[in-house]
This record gives structure tokens, sequence and C-alpha cells, in this order.
């Protein structure tokens, strides 16, 4: 196990080796460590309405200020990472799960099975992802869950068709057909020969994908349609803030700020890791 | 016979759906291999010999014939019934390093074998074992197939193939995308390997030079079908059907002093879409004659030198002249 | 006369591991009206040669030091601008892959016409030279070839088609890198034969880059046999392929299953692998996989000198 | 030519039609009674039973699904449910404002786009490259509508330079275009990055091919050897990326149109959605995601028109 170890420990010496991919885990970790710790780092609670307190510049006590309703906006921001990630982590494993299957399936049934696949993802993937979210909120009522079940619904096509492009494309490939001509079954072949090639890059690519799946939350919740009040979201911060954008201007920076550093930080260490590890998958642009 | 290969056919479907066409790659084949023997499948590109190998091997349904081995048949059997039998068939196919799955050690790709048949064994012990016989040494068993030299890979591929102690291998190119310097540790090793084991062979390639210092017996093939066939040493020594002296021609002799002699084939090989009429090799025969175009030529099966050819050439025959200014 | 004399040429890339010696004092001429062969196994160095001449080589490589004499021009002191005036004007290239050696969304004629932008010649005037060039290299009904797009032909085509376009401002010098290995075997004759009567009428030099000694011995009047990086061994065809002196040429001679008249079951082969060129040995470059080696192998790297039938070997008196 | 634009066109009909079928059954699921939601608690049975008929809930599934299907492709997606209009004739009285938007956000990313990853991919390591390189990756990763509120705080609230809200006074186009900018910016910026990263890739991949190698090698210039040998290539995969990128930037223009205060189809889905106008919020969703595959067909098209490899195929 120690030589996995050592690769670890070398791969994370070339990302950090990369001014950009040092940046992104300084990004990263900043903002995971906000979120785990949260109610150590704010003394204030999230959801304390304090009517003397409304529209308070930034200062030491509050750091962001406070909103409408004299909450803390450093706390809520801190608490809001805390719905971000987590919806981003198991909307994007379950995404991944979904798709991995599929899209070997697609890749490795039969021909008409594939081209329904593709058909059915191509049609999903033609609502405009803005669009079907709200179609979908309106008709489940907004949560938490039904933003889950919008970002699994945006990203199983995605990564259905990549799996599925590389598993057609390995099929064929002669270590493929060695194993086959040795008798190799299909679980066999899928599970040593095409999975452990296509699930790497893939990887990657769901890291990539994370600012994506942070930013549809938080903009269902900008709209209303995320999470429900008082919960903290950057989504519903950044719209206190629009509603009273001209007078107290901090409140929008409020949310926005914590989204443009995860959303930066996710997708400088995404590139990073591309570059270290696959870089073929540059050229896919 | 440890195989049979009676009159198979191959049918392709290709073009858009409104415009299907079916394309015949493999045309009616047929030959016999004895256990122990080595059998060499001559051709260019697009004369169907590595669909013919495939067919063989079951990894290619065929439209018409029948394969036997070791007495059963194979084509078109589904993966279970096949499943038995591969113990005793192996393949190697073209590319050496492409031919195993990057993400595996060498140590995993040689036990491969033992592992998709459920046969519980020291694996570790028959690696090595098997490593050595190709003449690589245990440290390669942690290797990942990148960081092999293409013989290096070659060799691996051998391992595997004779890992289960088969009957008969299929090999597809053995010598492709190896240097020269190389080539020949590959043909000595099989040809040793051939005589250890007592393994018939089926050797696939275009270059004819390979054939003939492995090859008992061979047969050479154009657009899908068998033109000649017989005892490898007979036919080097007196080529009777024109494409098999162009081939051997064409694959000269590195002596500035005997290279002058080849023949030219200007045309182009034909699309399998619009096979010739006649005698296939009608439109690129140097010795062609007006019946070529019109009657395809008969072979009976069974002989010991077939030829389709309606005027088999006499032993050291030239082209006749040709007007080459243009 | 010569047209193209290499001098000392060592060219290095700057790769992870170090810098890598690709070429290493590599020296030979191309006679005017001659086809000179080089021959040399994967890794010998043969792609690097042709991308140095035509000062092409990656961003990471560079020419140490030599010379490569083209009349009055050392093209490795050639700028961009002036190197540019000379490829496809005096020296032109045909390239290994037929496939792809071909714009796919720029039809023949149009490319065929880019290529006589130096000229002052009429556009019609130069769609004549077109065909007139397509003809010579047999491709049928040349003047619809014109409108045609590279995907439209077959490889042996499109090959033909490069040779054409390589030809058409009658060049000094021709570079023809593997041109025919992509080739079944029974189009490679056509193509040697075709190469073999336009280099004559034409009058060209030819640089023939091989691996295939059956087509060298067959097309080249001199051959220049390479080995990691290193002329090991240079003369004229029927010297090289009738007296090998330099170990590795007398060794891949033997290695060609074509040179084998009678039929053996055991083959000869060289044993042992082409060195890392970033850690070259301090001795000869081939010492390690030799069956000739002495002492002095180890330690002194072998020199050639100039002219005639030569080999880079100790062994060898000079 | 033909049979491929049979093909594709095909195609386009059969992913109109599954989006359909998805988004039927996606209103199928809804929990409860649509009628009962659409008329609010205050409404009788007998009310409920009469809108119930009229929408046809009453007949078994297949024939809704099939009625809902015919009439969609003739363009009759129903009627909405406050003033009774046809949902097709208010979703297409909006449309032009997105479409302009979504033209504003095209314009900002072509003309940045395409010349950024032209330049970085010539002068591909250099300092612009990498200035570039994090600057695309910037504006692709931040949210469109983070981008619109931030554009809104610094070009309009504070600086005064462009106006905050509104589309601009009808019929005054200057007017109409000053309010156009903030707006496209905020909907194209993240795909001035997208382009720029994706010519610079093709042209890398492009210039590396052998042909251009050739062209090198017979002495063209190296204008005509990037611009007309590699660009032109390079191009083809941009062409279908910007059909994608529309159906992005649609759903931005949703945000856009908030935080603008602009008319358009975003803004409407979303007062829809405030008062529960569920035709009017399918019909919305479903012109979009027609006008996406249409857009897709057409970039598909174009590209198959570019390449002759592709134009000369039956």
């Amino acid at each position: 196990m120690s030589e996995a170890a050592s690769r670890a420990y070398g791969s994370l010496r070339r990302i950090l080796a990369e001014p950009l991919g040092m940046l992104g885990v300084v990004l990263v970790l900043l903002m995971i460590g906000g979120a785990v710790f949260a109610d150590l780092l704010a003394a204030a609670e999230p959801n304390k309405i304090s009517p003397r307190d409304r529209f308070l510049g930034p200062s030491l006590t509050h750091l962001l200020g406070t909103d409408q309703l004299g909450r803390d906006l450093f706390s809520r921001a801190l608490h809001g990472g805390r719905i971000a990630l987590s919806v981003a982590l198991i909307s994007t494993a379950a995404s991944l799960a979904i798709g991995v299957v599929l899209g070997l399936i697609a890749g490795y049934g039969p021909r008409w099975l594939d081209n329904l696949m593709i058909l059915l993802f191509d049609a999903i993937k033609s609502f405009p992802t803005v669009m079907l979210a709200l179609a979908l909120v309106t008709l489940f009522g907004p949560s938490l869950t039904a933003v889950m079940v919008v970002v699994v619904l945006v990203n199983v096509p995605g990564y259905g068709r990549i799996i599925r492009t590389q598993t057609l494309a390995l099929k064929s490939a002669q270590f493929v057909t060695a194993a086959q001509s040795m008798g190799a079954g299909t679980v066999r072949v899928l599970r040593v020969h095409i999975l452990p090639n296509v699930i790497g890059p893939l990887l990657i690519l769901a890291s990539m994908d994370i600012p994506v799946v942070v930013a549809i939350e938080a903009g269902l919740s900008f709209l209303g349609l995320g999470v429900r009040p008082p919960t903290p979201s950057w989504g519903a911060i950044l719209n206190d803030g629009f509603t009273a954008i001209r007078d107290t201007p901090w409140i929008a920076i409020a949310g926005g700020l914590p989204i443009i550093l995860i959303t930066l930080g996710f997708t400088f260490l995404g590139e990073t890791l591309r570059d270290v590890f696959d870089p073929r998958l540059k050229r896919q642009g | 016979m440890i195989l049979t290969v009676r009159d198979i056919e191959v049918t392709f479907r290709v073009g858009p759906l409104l415009n299907r066409r079916s394309i015949l790659a493999v045309a009616g084949v047929s030959f016999d291999v004895a256990p122990g023997e080595t059998f060499a499948l001559v051709g260019e590109s697009g004369s169907g010999k590595t669909t013919l190998a495939n067919a063989i091997n079951g990894l290619q349904d065929t439209s018409r014939g029948e394969v036997t081995f070791m007495g059963q048949r194979v084509d078109n059997s589904n993966p279970g019934e096949m499943k038995p039998l591969r113990r005793h068939m192996a393949m190697m196919f073209q590319d050496p390093v492409g031919s195993l799955s990057p993400r595996m050690k060498v140590g995993d790709l040689v036990a491969e074998p033992f592992r998709i048949h459920g046969i519980r064994i020291n694996l570790q012990e028959e690696t090595r074992r098997l490593l050595s016989l190709v003449g690589l040494s245990g440290d390669f068993a942690d290797r990942y197939p990148h960081q092999l030299s293409g013989g290096q890979a070659r060799r691996v591929g051998v391992a595997r193939a004779i890992a289960l102690d088969p009957k008969l291998i299929i090999a597809d190119e053995p010598t492709a995308g190896l240097d020269v310097s190389v080539q020949g540790e590959v043909l000595n090793l099989l040809n040793d390997l051939r005589e250890r084991l007592g393994l018939a062979m089926i050797i696939i390639t275009h270059n004819l030079h390979v054939v003939h210092h492995v090859a008992d017996r061979m047969a050479v093939m154009y657009l899908g079908r068998i033109v000649e066939a017989g005892e490898t040493e007979g036919m080097f020594r007196a080529p009777a059907h024109p494409y098999t002296a162009t081939l051997l021609s064409a694959n000269p002799e590195p002596d500035p002093d005997k290279a002058r002699n080849r023949i030219s084939l200007p045309a182009e090989v034909p699309s399998l879409l619009a096979r010739p009429s006649g005698c296939e090799f009608h439109t690129r025969c140097p010795w062609v004659q007006d019946r070529c175009a019109m009657d395809p030529p008969y072979t009976a099966n069974g002989e010991m030198h077939r030829i389709a050819c309606h005027y088999p050439l006499a032993p050291g025959a030239r082209p006749p002249a040709k007007d080459r200014a243009l | 006369m010569n047209v193209l004399e290499i001098q000392d040429l060592n060219v290095t890339f700057a790769t992870e591991g170090g810098p890598l010696h690709a070429l290493r004092n590599v020296s030979f001429d191309v006679p005017e009206h001659r086809i000179v062969g080089v021959v040399g196994e994967s890794g010998c160095g043969k792609s690097t040669l042709i991308n140095a001449i035509l000062g092409l080589l990656a961003d990471n490589g560079q020419v140490d030091s030599g010379r490569i004499l083209f009349g009055d021009h050392d093209l490795t002191r050639l700028g961009p601008l002036e190197m540019q005036s000379l490829r496809g004007l005096r020296i032109s290239t045909v390239f290994q892959d037929p496939m792809g050696a071909l714009n796919p969304v720029i039809s023949v004629g149009r490319q065929m016409l880019h290529i006589q932008y130096r000229s002052d010649l009429g556009r019609s005037e130069k769609n004549a030279r077109s065909v007139k060039m397509l003809r010579r290299v047999r491709i049928p009904d040349p003047e619809s070839a014109l409108d045609r797009y590279p995907h439209e032909f077959s490889g042996g085509m499109k090959q033909r088609i490069a040779i054409a376009m390589a030809l058409m401002m009658e060049p000094a010098l021709l570079i023809a890198d593997e041109p025919t290995t992509a080739l079944d075997a029974t189009l490679e004759v056509a193509t040697i034969e075709l190469l073999q009567d336009l280099q004559a009428q034409i009058g060209c030099s030819v640089l023939f880059i091989s691996h295939h000694l059956g087509v060298i011995a067959e097309l080249c009047d001199d051959v220049v046999v390479m080995y990691a990086g290193e002329v090991v061994e240079r003369g004229t065809t029927r010297e090289l392929f009738h007296d090998p002196r330099h170990p590795y040429t007398e060794r891949l001679l033997r290695c060609d299953p074509a040179g084998q008249s009678g039929r053996t079951r055991h083959l000869p082969t060289i044993p042992g692998e082409v060195p890392d060129l970033r850690v070259r040995p301090a001795g000869c470059i081939f010492a390690a996989r030799c069956h000739r080696y002495e002492g002095i192998c180890d330690t002194v790297p072998p020199e050639v000198g100039a002219g005639g039938h030569r080999a880079r070997c100790h062994r060898v008196t000079p | 030519m033909l049979y491929y634009s049979l093909k594709r066109l095909g195609l386009a009909v059969a992913i109109v039609s599954v989006a359909m079928l998805l988004l039927f059954t996606m209103i199928y699921l809804i929990p409860g009674d649509p009628a009962a939601v659409a008329l609010g608690p205050r409404a009788t049975e007998a009310m409920r039973e009469a809108l119930r008929i009229k929408m046809g809930l009453d007949q078994p599934v297949w024939i809704q699904f099939w009625n809902f299907f015919v009439n969609a492709w003739q363009g009759d997606l129903g009627n909405e449910v406050l003033s009774d209009r046809p949902v097709a004739k208010v979703v297409m009285e909006q449309l032009p404002a997105t479409l302009a938007l979504i033209a504003g956000g095209m314009v900002w990313s072509v003309a940045l786009g395409i010349p950024l990853g032209c330049w970085t991919a010539v002068k591909r390591g250099g300092m612009a490259d990498r200035i570039v390189g994090v600057f695309s990756v910037a504006v692709i990763a931040v949210p469109s509508f983070v981008v619109a509120i931030y554009a809104l705080l610094i070009f309009a609230v504070t600086l005064r330079w462009l106006p905050a809200i509104g589309a601009g006074e009808p019929g005054d186009l200057g007017d109409q275009l000053v309010h156009l900018i903030l707006p496209s910016l905020a909907v194209g910026i993240g795909w001035v990055g997208y382009i720029a990263r994706l010519v610079r890739a093709s042209m890398l991949e492009v210039l590396e091919a052998s042909h251009i190698r050739t062209a090198r090698a017979f002495g063209l210039p190296d204008r005509q050897v990037t611009y007309r040998y590699a660009l032109t290539i390079a191009i083809l995969p941009t062409v279908t990326l910007l059909g994608v990128g529309i159906g992005q930037m649609l759903s931005s223009a949703v945000f856009a149109e908030i935080v603008f205060a602009r008319p358009g189809v975003g803004k409407l889905v979303y007062d829809a959605i405030l008062t529960r106008n569920y035709p009017l919020v399918t019909g919305a969703v479903l012109v979009t995601t027609v006008l996406f595959i249409l857009i897709n067909l057409i970039a598909d098209l174009v590209v198959g028109y570019l390449d002759p490899r592709v134009r000369s195929r039956l």
C-alpha cells in the first residue's frame, strides 16, 4: 500500500507545483473548511433574526455585514457552503454512478439500445438547463431534493455519453478482443478491461463539473425555487442582496463572493488535475 | 486434422440505412490445419485474412460454411459453448502493445487466461515460468504495457497465448510494428515453442519472407478468396498464380544486383463493393488474357497444390513486356 | 558537385529527463542526380534529420553545431523566411502518411495552385501545370481530379498526388520520408518505379529515408546507415550491401528474412536494445550489442573520415 | 449532403418527439390534480370538473399524450390559465426579446473568443497564452447570474455608465442596444472563454496534423498555413459548439432577464411559476427546447456544408 501512498504524494506535489493548482487547492480547502467548521468560525447564529441590527455594513462584529432581517451574513455564507457542497457532492456522486452504468450499457450493449439511449440523452440535454429546472421545480415544489434531481438529470446525459463513446472505442480495441478470444465474459471485459480505462478521465471531468452544480443550486435558490427560507444558501443571500442592491451592496457581495471563490477553486483544481493526469483530455476543449 | 475450414463466407453490411449493401469480406475459403503444423495465410490489406482469423476464433459470425475445431463445430457458436474450446485455441493480435490492457501489469496479463477459465494454480509461480519461457525475467511482472518495447510486448503476448497449453495458436501479423532486428527473435521464439509444445499454428501476414521461415504450408488470399495454396517450399520455388509471383517479387532481397526483377502492378486493388468479373485478379494481372475477364477460374478442394488461375505460370516466368512510358 | 552536404550535425531535444542527443556528428553528402538512401531502425534519428534539414524541428529541439549546406546556403543559419522561400521550390518533401498528407477541406486543384504562389503564371496556366503533373504521376482523368477533395482518392493515389505536388516546382532536392511504408507491397513497387522515372526526367537528387533494406537496394545509388542518431556507415549501394563493414550493418543485413536465400528455422537477430540517448555511452554507440566488441569500444568513440566507403568502427581500418 | 441533411432532420424530429414525451411524463407525474392546483382552493368541484374536461384530463393517458403530441406539432400548446390566450402566441411575443439577448451574447463570444483562441494557439506557451487561459477558465467557472448581479452593481449602480433595468424605449434602436450591453455580456462572457479554449485546442491539434507539416514543407507562407489551412478546419468544432452554446445561453438569459428586468421568455416562465400558470411553463419550456434543437440542426448542417468530407457523402 506504501506504493499507492507515495504515488498519491507525488501527484499532490505535482498539483501544488502549478500556481493555478496551488490556488485551487487553497480555495477549495478554505471553502470546505469554512463549511465544516462554520459553527466554530462564526459566533453568530445563521438564522437568528435581530431587527435592531438590520442592514449593518461590514464591521469587526459582522465581517460581511447583516441583511434585512439583521442576520449575520458571514455566518450565513459559511453555513450556505454546507448546503452548496453537500448538494454538489451527493448529486455528482449519484450522476456519476448512473451515468457510468448507462454509458457502459449503451456502449457495450446492442446497437438498438445504444441508439435509444443516445436519443434519450440528447432529448434530455436539449432542454435548456434552467428551463428544465424551472419546470421540475414547478411540478415537484421547491426543495433540495428537486434541486438534486435537476442536477442528476442535467449531468447524467453528459457522463453517459462520454462513457459510451469511450466504451465504444475500447470495445474494438485489440486488448478487449484479446480478452474475448481467451473466453472472457461481458462482465469481466467491462470490469477489468473497460471501466478502469474510462473512469479516470470522467472523475476529472466530474470534479470540473462541481462548480456547475454549485451554480445550479445557487441559481435556483436565487430564484426562490431551491432551499426554503430561512435555510442559509448563497443563492438566497444573493437574492436578498439583489432586492436591496442600490442601498446595501454588501449583501449581494456576501452572497456572490463565496460562489465565485468555490467555482474558481474547483475549476482551477480540476484543470490542474486534468493537465497532470490526462493531458489528452485537454484536446477536447 | 485439428482444424477444418470448409467454404466459409463472412458478409458485412455497410453504407447508410437507405442504401445498405453487403460486401463479402471472406468469399468461400477452405483449408485444413494438422496437429503440430504451421499454416500461413498471406495477403495484402483488404484480402480478408484477419476477418477469416476472427471467424475461426468465433469473434466474427459467418454467413456460410463450417469451421470444425477438435471435432466440434465452432462457427457462429455462442460464447458459452465456445468457452471450453477457447482454452485450446489462442490468438495473438497485430499490435503488440495495443493488445495488452493498458492499466494491467504484465503479471496480471499473463495470469488472465487462468483467471478467465477459473483454473486454480499458483499464479505467481506460473507467471514466472511462462515469462521465462518467452525469455523475459520475472521483474517484468510488475511493469505496465507502456513500459515495454515492441519486442517485449510481443513476448508477453506469446506468454499469454501459450499459458493454457493450447493446441492451436492463431498469430495475426506477429512481426508487425517490429524492427527487422527484433522480428527474428519473435519468429525464432514461435518456432521453438511450436517444437517444444507441439502446437499447431496459423500465421497471418503480408510478408512472404516471414512465412518462408516458419510455415510448412501456406495460402495466398486476394479479395477474400484463396488464389493459391500448397507447400511453402514449392510455392517459393515456383509460384503458379500471377498474384503469388507478384507478392514474392514485391519484397526483394537486399541485394542491389538482384533487386531489379520486381513485377509492378500499377492498378489499384478493386473495391469489395465492385468485384471484377471472371477471375477477380484480371484487372491487375500482367499475364491477363481475354478469357480471364469472363470465366471465374475453378479450384478443386483437397489437392495438395491448389491454383485459381486459367493459365498457371511456368517456373521462372517473367511478365510480358509492357510500355512503361506514359 | 553536391546538392546537399551535411557536416558534423548535432541536434538535441530538451526533455523532462534531460537533454536528448538525437543526432551526433552526422555527416554525408547528396551528390547531384543521385538517390541517397538513409536506412535505420526506429529511434535512429531519421525523422529528426529531415526536420533539421527542412528547418521544422519541434520547439524543444535545436541544432547545436554543424552545417547543412544546400547550394550557397547553410540551412542551419537561415531565418524562417529564407528557409520558407527554399521549401517547396528548391527542396521538396514527400511524407510517410498518405492519408493525412493533404488538407482534407481544400480541393486538390487549389492546394496545387497554392504551391505555385511564387510563380508569375496566370491561374489557368498554373492549373494546366497541375494537370500535367497529375498526368505524369498517372492519376486517371487529371482535369476532374483538380476539383476533387483528398478523401475521394485511394491511399496509393493520394501518395502519387503528394509526389506530384512535391515535384511541381522541379526542385533540386526531393526528400522522401518512408513514402511507401504505408502502402501495400504491390503498390509499393509501382510507386518506387514512378519515383525512379520522375527523378530521371526532372534530374533532381533524392534523399530517400526507409527502414526497408530491399527498397533501398533497388532504388538508391548511395546508402547511409544510421543507428541511435549516428551515421555508422556510408558508401555506394553496391559497396554497402556486398561488403558491409560496420558490425551493425552486417547484422542488419543478415536479419532481413528476405536476405536468407534458403529456408532457416533460426533467424539471426541483434540482441539488446538501442541505448537511451539521454545518457550516451562514452565509447562506441553500438558497443553494448556488438559481436566484435573489444576493450577500446567502451571508452573511445570511433570516428569516420571523409569520402568513400566509411564505417564508424574501431575494427575497421580507416 | 442530401442524405446527411435528411438524417439530421429525422434525428431532430425524433429528439423533439422524445423531449415532448419526457415533458408530458413530467406533467403527468405531478402529484395532485392539475385542475385543482390551477384553480386554487376556492374553486367548486363543478368548476374543476369543467376544467378537467377542457384540459382533456378525463381521457386515458395515451390519448392525452397523443393529443398533446399532435397539437404540439401543429403549434397548439393549449391556453394559459389566467387570460385564456393561446400559450404559443404568448411565448412567441416574448421570444424576440430573448433572441436579441442571445444574439448579443453570441456576438460577444464570437467576436472575442475566436480571435483570442487563434492568437493564443499561435503564441502558445507565452505570457499572453497563460493570462488568456486563466481568464477563460475563470469566466467559464463563474455562474452567469453572479456575473449579471456584479455587472449591475459595478457598471449600473456604482459607476452609472449603463442603464440598470429594462430593454430600452420601443422603437429607439440605439437605446435598446445600450440596454443590451450589460445583459448580453452577462450571458455571453462565459462563452468567450469556452470558444477561446476550443479554438485554441483545435487549432493546436490541426497545426500538428501532417498535412500542415506538408504545407510548411512546400514553403507556403505562415499566414496562409495558419488561417487558410488550419483555421478552416479548426473552426468546424466551434460551429458545433455554438449550437450547444445557444442552449446554455437560453439558461443564462432567464437570470439576465430577471436581474435586468427585461422582457423575454425567461421572465415569462419565472412569472408563470409564481402564478402557477403551468400550461405556460411547459409551453415555454417546449418552445425553447425546440428552438435549441433547431439551432443545433442548423449548426450541424453548416458544419456539413463547410466540410467536403461530409458534403460529398450522398
